[in-house]
């Protein structure tokens, strides 16, 4: 597990802003996991569904409480809050597919500057898993990317053309990554936010796609 | 209870050149009893394997593969595999990788006599390649084929004498729908009990679905069971 | 309800002894529906299928037992085998149509001379409904046509061509009538049985199909 | 409970030109509660209504026929209300007759974001006229298209506060695919239950398809509850 000021802990913690009372979310494999950990849910008003085929999961247990027979779309042991309920994969997909979920946060590989991504296949890697990636991004009413601006190799994750196959063809809503915040519209991105540790410039230097700025652009504030 | 065999017995229904259905997401609801029994039934080789996953190197459906019994993998999530991979570089093993949700659709037609079913998923992607794409109010959908087995393998919570059976939270999974696709369903089970003592309101998978009944031996994390 | 010696009665009576332990059936509307009083399920090795989402269907229940909410698909009340389990419409027709029930035994209007039949429809009359006939029809692996050999208005039942709308392309495997049983090739019909109350004679006047007789043509016997 | 509302609450959502999808197979597991208050919300006509029947003779759905109310009827089964057969015969309404496996998973499939689907059922008689048949493996398939409605009004037997379902034996029929197949879920329950009374495991409609509860207040036999 990730320390709780890591860099991929500020970009779920960020996302975790997206979500709102009434909700009903499914995180991806990855950063999306880490969302959990940042909205508030005492009131039991916010539903994450995962596609093995729960839906009210809760947080993760204690350690030593873990039931391995529980796990979300990362197979990492998470609980049952209450008003869950379980189903076949194929009940959970009928769910995503039918737009019965609102919000779906996924991980990336690369988006283009369309705002479409690439998340599921690295030609030559070892890399050949869809899961559930490309059902959700045909499904889900709003997709919320979130992802390191950089990859490891400190190359641009978004990317004018995306040199990896494509997961689908629908634009992603919000790219929330440890630089910046954007938007899509059908024009392509729109950068909304900057977060306080960078400078425009140095976005723009290390984003491989154009992209506008919003006329209301905001400094990220996690607080 | 009429349908209770062993593990043994079970693999005894498997031949050379099957297609089977194994359940589980990774190995929650995986049916490890009939998994580790499929490894050692070494008489079985040339296998279709249609399953969410492939195991991992050298564990579970993984040392079938290292064994070299498989032939073809249908799954969704290869990557937990990185022999999977490789087999599929070296021409060792044909692989067909499909979204999760047409992977347990395609099952769920093949056991309910659906011919085919449109789905966006997958659509303007490599993975419809091949693949009949059609445009439906506006969208491009993709035309998936139905997905059936000789035999399933796949894990249950509780039994009836009948073979009516329930499952755990998210052992759930493929477990549901393989039951109904495949020419001889195996289910195994953590706990056997009564004709009448479940809920009829509960019951999953109806008995008609269930040929056989194993009791499970290995849970997850190592522990044998009896 | 029809008296127990009535010609429906004995029809379903004779379709009973089709019923072997272990099968999964399904009874349709009118004289199918009749068929479960005749065979004895002490043992619960025959499993009853209704479409509207029961397997383990039980035998009628007591007068002032009936519980309104548990029913067959012809509307009547039923009870609840041990070990019966409950389904929706979608998954009891993937039941059906995935050829998971062994014997479908069907009401019909008509049958043509290739034992194919309509059952749904009726031009210009007040019958327009087609239920789960034609679901059954594609489904179920053996189909067992239960029916008066006359029309009320005695006319033959089993005709060179039906002059109603067909049920489906598939042939039935037989054909069970107060006079005769039938059994169905890729040729037609085949006469099996003669009722103790007719004689060949009577059938071949009043069947407008040709048949072959079988070499081992017997006379029923409902004892 | 949040989404409990008054079935004069309930067809206040309902629209002219709406279509709506009406569970029940004949009266068991039918809404009667909204139902009723539907043939006294006279401000919705034009209504297309898929249900597996259309009530009989002015009761039930055949009340709000009569009243001229109803523009399309989509079902398996209308035998049952002969009116169904003089209004139709007589121009005043649209029928789409459906096998009953056909009319449930097209309803599933709209649910279930399918865009089509290629079922053996009713190929080569009158049914299939004028859809696209096909020959899959050797026997002919009809494609059919996903149903969609604006308002689905189902039954259930309970309901917890966040509006996951049970259904009690046979009513559950075509009321689970209903809940997922419409804009505006509205479900008349027998029973309200806390949150968390409903074991996880026999909620059969998860509350992500349920926008409101209405309590029921008409039994089959015609018993007034409350």
């Amino acid at each position: 597990m990730l320390a709780k000021d890591s860099t991929s802990h500020k970009i779920a913690q960020r996302a975790a802003q997206e979500i709102k009372p009434g909700d009903f979310v499914n995180l991806g494999v990855g950063i999306p996991t880490l969302v959990a950990d940042y909205f508030q849910n005492d009131a039991n008003t916010v539903f994450l569904q995962t596609e093995n085929g729960q839906l009210g999961v809760g947080p993760s247990p204690m350690p030593g409480t873990e039931d391995l027979y529980l796990v979300n779309a990362s197979k990492l042991p998470v609980t049952e809050m209450i008003g869950a309920s379980y189903f076949s994969s194929a009940d959970s997909f009928g769910m995503i597919r039918g737009g019965h979920i609102g919000v779906a946060i996924l991980g990336v590989l690369q988006v283009n500057r369309l705002g479409q991504i690439a998340n599921w296949a690295v030609p030559g890697k070892a890399i050949m898993g869809v899961g559930g990636a490309m059902d959700l991004l045909v499904g889900a009413k709003k997709i919320i990317v979130t992802t390191t601006h950089m990859t490891k190799d400190g190359k641009p994750k978004i990317v004018d053309q995306c040199s990896y196959p494509l997961s689908g063809t629908r634009k992603v809503d919000l790219i929330i990554t440890d630089y910046a915040t954007f938007s899509v519209d059908e024009e392509g991105l729109i950068l909304e936010e900057l977060a306080s540790e960078v400078t425009l410039e140095q976005v723009e230097k290390n984003t491989d796609a154009p992209f506008r700025q919003s006329a209301t652009l905001k400094i990220r504030s996690l607080d | 209870m009429k349908k209770l065999i062993s593990s043994q017995e079970a693999m005894a229904l498997i031949k050379t050149g099957d297609t089977l259905m194994v359940g589980g997401f990774g190995l929650v609801g995986a049916p490890l009893t009939l998994i580790y029994a499929l490894e050692n039934a070494e008489h079985a080789t040339d296998l279709t394997i249609i399953s969410n996953n492939l195991g991992e190197p050298n564990r579970g459906l993984g040392k079938i593969l290292r064994a070299g019994r498989v032939k073809k993998a249908i799954g969704s999530f290869f990557t937990s595999n990185p022999d999977v991979i490789e087999y599929f570089q070296k021409g060792l093993l044909e692989t067909q990788l499909l979204p999760q949700g047409t992977l347990s659709e395609a099952i769920r037609a093949g056991g309910a006599g659906i011919g085919g079913f449109y789905t966006k998923s997958s659509a303007g992607t490599l993975l419809s390649e091949n693949k009949e794409v059609r445009e439906i109010d506006g969208e491009l959908y993709v035309l998936e084929k139905p997905l059936h087995a000789n035999v399933a393998l796949i894990r249950a919570f509780r039994a009836d004498s009948l073979g009516n059976l329930t499952y755990y939270k998210s052992t759930r999974n493929f477990n549901p729908m393989m039951a109904t696709a495949a020419d001889i369903v195996i289910a195994e089970v953590d706990e056997l009990v009564e004709t009448g003592d479940l809920n009829p309101e509960e019951i999953i998978t109806p008995h008609v679905y269930v040929d056989y009944v194993v009791r499970s031996e290995i849970k997850l994390g190592g522990a044998r069971v009896g």
